[in-house]
């Protein structure tokens, strides 16, 4: 088993499947950071991925282009989470509630809107996704769409945005301590909106990877959990970027051997104990990092002008 | 005579496979002005009983759907209400005097799908990848392997669950590993294993329903499913006002034409001829009762 | 334009903001309606209809309140001691399991205990099963200081494995045509159907019951302020000399117990027996039902009421209709946030500046 | 220091209601160029309330500000950071997890600038800081630095902001006196380049130190503006409070019987030097013995030890010859009264109502439960009696204990430490931010509780309060413990030494 193990390591295809299987992981936890550090939990992921993933491919399908897929899943993601944002960032309300309000919309609103909009499909339709980028001569990236390289590039992007920019230390410092930035003439309830709704335009790219790359067509519970995986990850990541695609890596490496200890014939485990691996990962790993994370100070915690 | 009544309750939305044959059915018949029809789609379980009672109390005369993982919840409301029939997918028995059932017995037109796949498959592996290892599934997997086995002996299987009934990246993700891992063959008992075929250039063999139309160069042929036979049925013996409780499961089978192997369409010149006619005989077999396709259960694993 | 808290919250607000809620929600989800065709005023006619109009309607909404009012009380204790609980929809597969695993026919305990026994053993090992679950969380929360949000997230994925495992595995029914079910529950340890031709079950007591002694159990015990102490400044709690550690640890038990209970009554009251799809996210709409009543044990049950009440309604309008049923959850989704927003109005007013 | 010209700063009529709370009633100041203008009054006076609304924090119900002849937009800290206002807060707005850098960095340039200039800002902050000789490591993260550095690296703040005026909100409350001498310094350079400074100070003599103008509130009023030269300390606080304040004294006690025993005592911290080492002390019953040295020495160590919070990790700690426990719930019921420096972190649950804080000690004495229900009849009675005794202002035992102002709060978690009659009382900077009225009741309840025999160790870095409470006075500094000598031994100036020495060794 453990030569068979190593063989696999040793194809590329091994890894251009890790890949894949991250990149909706990347884009979801990176939107997720931008919201967390800036102190606003984002439970609305799972819903706003769906609503990614349906507007993008609704978008394709109509006519309108990939990219224009792309940026209209980004769209909406991002109206989504200003609804968030308006709920508990404008009015203070329940971070939790609200993020969970917003998924339970967005994925019943998204299967509403589909089932109006498709009655009488019998086989879900469907529409020519983005196709590898041949011409790029590295190996395992080449097997991948664009929307992988603009996942892997966002990482280092938005990691000198936040550490390296105005803009950054702005949104880290109503993260950490929303008082003092407004003592230094900043606008907490902007900063905070503003995180909010970009951080939840990734999360509708996220989404859109799943109809528009990695598959052709839209399903309900297409997204079946990836949200919540992304809310462990950045945790798992300490809020840093760079960790954050390590842990997303790390959990579709995990999620890739699950697939191929399967079929190994491996069958005296049953296959439920693969697919708890990455999960079991995730909670090892939090254990292990807890000790040196660094919470948002601020996180979920409401600001509001003039009280204490 | 006037249009019976009929509603149909569906765990999944009517997109998947095994629905949408009913609900094709269904519409079929409503088309021709033999019923009124409404459904329900993804009722979960934990609802399925108190839509059938809502539907049962507004006096639909025929409720349709499956009963697999609500068995005894299902099983009360019928005798609650003996005045309406019930036709429910289900593995277990009918009960007296309402509640009929049916499934999915297309294990013969699966062990031909099976055949044609041990025949095309030059790496001499064959992936299959399936929702849960339930009956309906494993015997179909079972017959499948079956009959590629006669053709080709030395043919090695992989197969995987992915543990949702509905996750069609996740299948597509599952199809594509056991391609790295050599498969050239996929049986696609899931939507998501066609893309993967397709994406790579490989073969894939449908399921239930006929998918060639969308991957016409992938799709070499499919075990198809028709509910009109049982739905036929049971509509005729509402209008004689003789409905009993009844195993409706053989109006599957071929014989009765509840299932069939598809035409083989853009693969029909590239699929050897012989390999065509021995599936052609064993068709005939089937149907005249010269071979029978055995039902097992138990669930299919990797050929080690 | 801003929010000012006001001196004392308004008990006019209090009543008129979940009016308020339905009727800015029955406004958002018209346009939805009539996009699909559907008749606006007859359809929430239908709602209401589905929801209270008629025995069947009533009790439906009962039934499905009871395993919401046992999860939003879960959620409601651990929240109240600031322990992000969002496990407890694993919890209540781990109860339910547990349940069967005791008072399981064929394959079940096999033991040869009288119901008497066997009823209250039964419960207690769901609620049991239901603790352990979040007491891990618990644990390595005051350990390594791991975050509980996170990791019963994750418990709920691996629970559900872990049920599907089992349900493939040791805790299948061998009769169940090899559907990944569990064993059915003894005849005798079924609860009792509190009304004839209906699915109330004598689990709606347990949960009422729940909640009028946790209601008490805050209100007037010293474990309630030691647990109201340790979640509102556990540095505090600890320098006044209460023991910090177990009264999380005992407020996660009882947490997840009432979550596990949840799962008991599912098994023993409904199903009869364990399946993967047996709760339609009771866990996490106890969350939402736990805010909406602000932690409060008996503003739960209404909250609870509510939200079934909603759900059971709007899945039979739609029905009625022909409106897709997807609107059921559109409705409760747009009532939950509606009310939340006017739940402000009681606590804040509007200034123009 | 003499002030020159128009004025920098006009209020006027400022008008601020919080509620039913009159925090500030038609309230005119004027502030001149290079002046310092110390505000004074009681808690809750409404002090930091009216400069709050000058660097835009608040927006005022009625009135205007003008700074530097121009109207200033009300509510609007950029507005006001744009006019050449910097504020110290009362309670440090940094952020913990961030470098000095980034704290000083923030806001300072364009939002939507691609990248940020820190090479030129580092420059620029060395430079300022070398000017007004506040030293601060940029790159050190906030958490790490102690508070007088917090402080620095506020002021540094404002002016690398290049505020014209200042405004410093209490900032000597949590100084030692060396630290408060270098802020005084810093100040002093500041006025000399022309800036204006606003100090709210509690501590009058060093208002009278380092101000020109002194402006009275009393009820959210300006009952009163003096220049320093014309008023006393007596009379100030008489302005203050409305009627005379008669300190305590302290009178003569013959110490009883050892209580607490300190031998070779070691904590162990996180990296390699432990907080204690080797620190021995003795504290008898009817004395008071006082803990003085610069914060960050251990004394938080001490008090934590002897709290019950952390346990020793050699060395003996007696009570009475017996091993002092490390849990709070054992030395309540050895008798030991604690009084946290940090009221409202850990001495009381603000989300709680004031009877719940009352009896969250004895939540399990059959006093307040029986069979594990609450005796809330019991409790409240316990807490109107608590109040009552204490003086303590509040509108109800119902409110919770967030809604009560510092002084309230402090007499709230007195009183309940020195239920039950103590016989060892461990203080730690128990009149921290408190106003002379309220200072002088804290002092008056500890020397009582002196008095009736009980043994109080006192640790404070306030050396005028150290003075007025300890019989005997001992030294901390490194983790190590000087001998507690009587207190007529030391003088400011040797006490000072000897704190500045430890400051020595740590630089
Ligand atoms: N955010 C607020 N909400 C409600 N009331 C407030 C608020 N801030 C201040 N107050 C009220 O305003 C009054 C003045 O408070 P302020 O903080 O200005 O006093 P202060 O003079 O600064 O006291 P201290 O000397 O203790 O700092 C208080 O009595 C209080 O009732
Ligand atoms: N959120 C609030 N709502 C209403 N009143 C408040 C609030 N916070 C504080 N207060 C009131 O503010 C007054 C002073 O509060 P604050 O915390 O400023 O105390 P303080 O003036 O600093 O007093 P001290 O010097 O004793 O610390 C108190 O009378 C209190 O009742
Ligand atoms: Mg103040
Ligand atoms: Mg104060």
């Amino acid at each position: 088993m453990w030569i068979e193990l190593l063989g696999w390591l040793g194809q590329p295809d091994y890894w251009v499947a890790v890949l894949r299987i991250a990149t909706p992981l990347i884009f979801g936890t990176l939107g997720v950071l931008l919201c967390e550090r800036a102190g606003v939990l984002n439970l609305g992921i799972e819903g706003i991925m769906v609503i990614g993933a349906f507007t993008g491919w609704l978008a394709v399908h109509a006519g309108a282009g990939l990219w224009t897929g792309v940026l209209i899943a980004a769209l909406c993601g991002a109206a989504f989470g200003a609804l968030h944002a308006l709920l508990t960032v404008l009015l203070g309300l329940s971070q939790h509630v609200s993020g969970l309000g917003v998924t339970l919309l967005g994925i019943s609103l998204s299967s509403y809107a589909y089932r109006l909009s498709f009655p009488q499909v019998s086989t879900p339709p469907t529409i020519v996704p983005f196709a590898p980028m041949d011409g790029l001569g590295i190996p395992v990236l080449a097997q991948q769409t664009p929307l992988t390289l603009l996942a892997l590039l966002a990482v280092p992007l938005l990691a000198y945005l936040l550490q390296r920019t105005p803009l950054g230390l702005a949104l880290r410092m109503v993260g950490e301590s929303p008082a003092s930035a407004e003592g230094q003439g900043l606008s907490v309830l902007g900063l905070r909106c503003g995180a909010v709704i970009a951080g939840s335009a990734l999360m509708g790219v996220a989404g859109s990877f799943l109809t528009l790359s990695a598959f052709n067509a839209f399903y309900f519970n297409m997204v079946n959990g990836r949200g919540w995986i992304c809310v462990a990850l950045v945790v798992f990541a300490g809020w840093r970027p760079g960790k954050a695609l390590l842990g997303a890596l790390l959990f579709a490496f995990c999620d890739t051997l699950q697939l191929r200890l399967q079929q190994g014939g491996h069958a005296a485990v049953p296959y439920q104990v693969y697919l708890m691996l990455p999960y079991l990962l995730s909670i090892l790993a939090l254990v292990v990092m807890a000790r040196r994370a660094q919470y948002p100070q601020a996180l979920m915690q409401p600001y509001r002008r003039g009280e204490r | 005579a006037d249009a019976i009544k009929v509603a149909a309750i569906y765990t999944v939305p009517v997109e998947q496979q095994w629905v949408s044959r009913i609900h094709k059915a269904l519409k079929a018949a409503e088309g021709r002005g033999e019923i009124t029809y409404v459904f329900s789609e993804s009722v979960g379980n934990a609802d399925y009983e108190r839509v059938m009672r809502q539907y049962a109390e507004q006096g639909v005369q025929l409720i349709v759907g499956e009963a697999f993982a609500v068995e005894a919840a299902a099983r009360k409301v019928a005798k609650d209400y003996p005045q309406t029939a019930f036709l429910l997918g289900s593995s277990g028995k009918p009960q007296a005097p309402n509640f009929s059932v049916f499934d999915n017995y297309i294990q013969e037109p699966s062990y031909l799908t099976g055949m044609i796949a041990g025949g095309m498959t030059k790496s001499n592996v064959i992936g299959l990848v399936g929702g849960f290892p339930i009956p309906e599934v494993n015997r179909l997997m079972q017959a499948f392997m079956a009959g590629a086995r006669e053709v080709n002996p030395q043919v090695k299987f992989k197969v995987s669950f992915i543990g949702s009934w509905f996750d069609p990246p996740k299948a597509k993700e599952a199809a594509l590993a056991q391609i790295d891992q050599g498969a050239d063959v996929l049986y696609a008992e899931r939507f998501g294993v066609s893309d993967a075929a397709k994406e790579r250039g490989k073969l894939a063999i449908g399921n239930v329903i006929d998918t060639q139309e969308q991957y016409p160069k992938t799709v070499v042929a499919s075990a198809l499913w028709f509910m009109e036979p049982t739905i036929a049925r049971a509509l005729y013996q509402i209008e004689l006002g003789r409905f009993k409780a009844e195993d409706y499961g053989q109006y599957s089978m071929m014989k009765y034409l509840g299932s069939d192997l598809a035409p083989l369409g853009t693969f029909a010149d590239k699929v050897p001829a012989e390999l065509q006619e021995k599936v052609r005989i064993k068709r005939a077999a089937i149907f005249d009762g010269g071979f029978v396709v055995p039902v097992i259960d138990t669930e299919p694993k990797s050929t080690p | 334009m801003r929010l000012e808290a006001r001196e004392q919250t308004s008990a006019g607000w209090a009543l008129a903001a979940p009016l308020l809620a339905v009727a800015l929600t029955l406004l958002a989800c018209a346009g939805l309606l009539v996009w699909a065709g559907a008749p606006v005023g007859r359809a929430y006619a239908l709602l209401f209809d589905g929801a209270f109009g008629s025995r069947l309607a009533l009790t439906e909404t009962l039934t499905r309140a009871t395993p919401l009012i046992l999860t939003g009380l879960a959620v409601a204790v651990a929240f109240r001691a600031r322990l992000y609980n969002i496990g407890a929809e694993g919890q209540l597969y781990l109860g339910a399991l547990a349940a069967v695993a005791v008072g399981g026919l064929h394959g079940g305990s096999g033991w040869d205990l009288p119901p008497a026994v066997l009823y209250p053993l039964m419960l207690l090992a769901g609620m049991a099963a239901g603790a352990a679950l979040l007491l891990g969380p618990a644990w390595l929360k005051l350990r390594f200081g791991v975050d509980e949000v996170v990791t019963t997230l994750l418990l709920n994925f691996i629970a559900l494995l872990l049920v599907s495992m089992l349900l493939d595995g040791v805790m299948k029914d061998p009769l169940a045509m090899g559907w990944p079910q569990s064993v059915a529950i003894r005849d005798e340890l079924v609860f009792a159907q509190l009304l004839e031709r209906s699915r109330v079950h004598s689990g709606l007591l347990w949960a009422l019951g729940a909640a009028l002694a946790l209601w008490a159990l805050e209100r007037y015990t010293r474990f309630g302020l030691a647990m109201r102490a340790v979640g509102a400044n556990a540095r505090a709690a600890r320098f006044a000399g209460l023991p910090v550690k177990r009264v999380m640890l005992a407020t996660a038990a009882l947490s997840g117990a009432l979550a596990g209970l949840a799962g008991v009554g599912e098994v023993a009251g409904r199903a009869g027996y364990v399946t993967l799809d047996m709760s339609p996210g009771y866990g996490y709409s106890g969350i939402v039902i736990a805010m909406l009543a602000q932690l409060h044990p008996l503003g739960v049950v209404l909250a609870a009421l509510f939200v079934a009440g909603t759900l059971v309604g709007a899945d039979s309008m739609s029905r009625a209709l022909g409106v897709p049923s997807y609107l059921a959850d559109v409705i409760v989704a747009v009532s939950l946030l509606a009310m939340l927003v006017t739940g402000l109005a009681a606590r804040y007013r509007l200034r123009w500046s | 220091m003499t002030a020159t010209g128009a004025p920098v700063l006009r209020l006027r009529g400022i008008g601020k209601r919080f509620g039913p709370v009159i925090a500030n009633a038609d309230i005119s100041l004027e502030l001149a160029r290079g002046e310092v203008l110390a505000l004074l009054g009681e808690n809750g006076a409404g002090k930091s309330t009216l400069v709050s609304i000058l660097f835009g924090h608040y927006r005022a119900d009625s009135g205007s500000i003008e700074a530097f002849g121009q109207p200033l937009p009300p509510g609007d800290p950029a507005a006001a950071l744009a006019a050449g206002i910097g504020m110290v807060h009362q309670h440090f707005t940094l952020a913990d997890n961030l470098t000095v850098l980034e704290n000083i960095l923030i806001g300072t340039e364009p939002l939507w600038q691609p990248f940020s200039r820190r090479r030129a800002a580092l420059a620029r902050i060395h430079d300022t800081a070398a000017r007004f000789g506040l030293a601060v490591d940029p790159a050190a993260r906030v958490a790490r630095l102690s508070v007088g550095e917090k402080q620095r690296v506020e002021i540094l703040k404002a002016l690398y902001r290049g505020a014209r005026v200042l405004i410093l909100d209490e900032p000597t409350a949590v100084l030692t006196p060396q630290e408060s001498s270098a802020l005084f310094a810093t100040l002093k350079e500041l006025v000399a380049e022309g800036l204006s400074i606003i100090f709210i100070s509690h501590k009058l003599d060093e208002v009278l130190a380092v101000s020109d103008r002194v402006a009275v509130l009393r009820g959210g009023r300006l009952v009163a503006e003096r220049a320093v030269a014309e008023t006393s300390k007596a009379e100030l606080a008489t302005l203050m409070v409305g009627r005379e304040v008669k300190l305590p004294q302290r009178a003569l006690s013959v110490p009883g019987p050892l209580r607490l025993r300190l031998r070779g005592v070691r904590v162990d911290g996180h990296g390699a030097q432990p907080r204690l080492d080797g620190v021995d002390l003795e504290v008898h019953g009817g004395e008071i013995v006082a803990i003085a040295g610069v914060s960050g020495n251990g004394q938080a160590a001490l008090a934590e030890l002897l709290c019950g919070l952390c346990a020793a990790s050699a060395g003996r700690v007696e009570l009475d010859g017996r091993p002092l426990p490390a849990d709070p719930a054992a030395l309540l019921a050895l008798g030991v009264g604690r009084i946290p420096e940090d009221r409202t972190g850990i001495g009381t649950i603000g989300d709680l109502p004031v009877w719940q804080n009352a009896i969250l000690e004895r939540w399990r004495s059959p006093r307040f439960s029986r069979w594990g229900l609450l005796r809330r009849g019991a409790a409240r009675a316990f807490t109107q009696q608590l109040v009552a005794a204490g003086d303590v202002r509040l509108g109800s035992i119902e409110q919770p204990a967030r809604g009560l102002s510092g002084g309230n709060l402090q007499k709230l978690v007195l009183g309940r430490a020195l239920d039950g009659e103590p016989g060892l009382i461990i203080a730690q900077q128990p009149s921290w931010g408190l106003d002379i009225g309220a200072v002088a009741a804290v002092h008056e309840r500890l020397l009582a509780a002196r008095a009736r025999g009980a043994a109080l160790l006192l640790i404070s870095e306030d050396l005028d309060e150290v003075f007025a409470l300890a019989d005997r006075i001992a030294v901390m500094s490194h983790g190590q413990l000087g001998p507690a000598r009587p207190g007529a031994e030391w003088t400011l100036a040797s006490l000072g030494l000897a704190m500045a020495g430890a400051r020595h060794d740590a630089a």
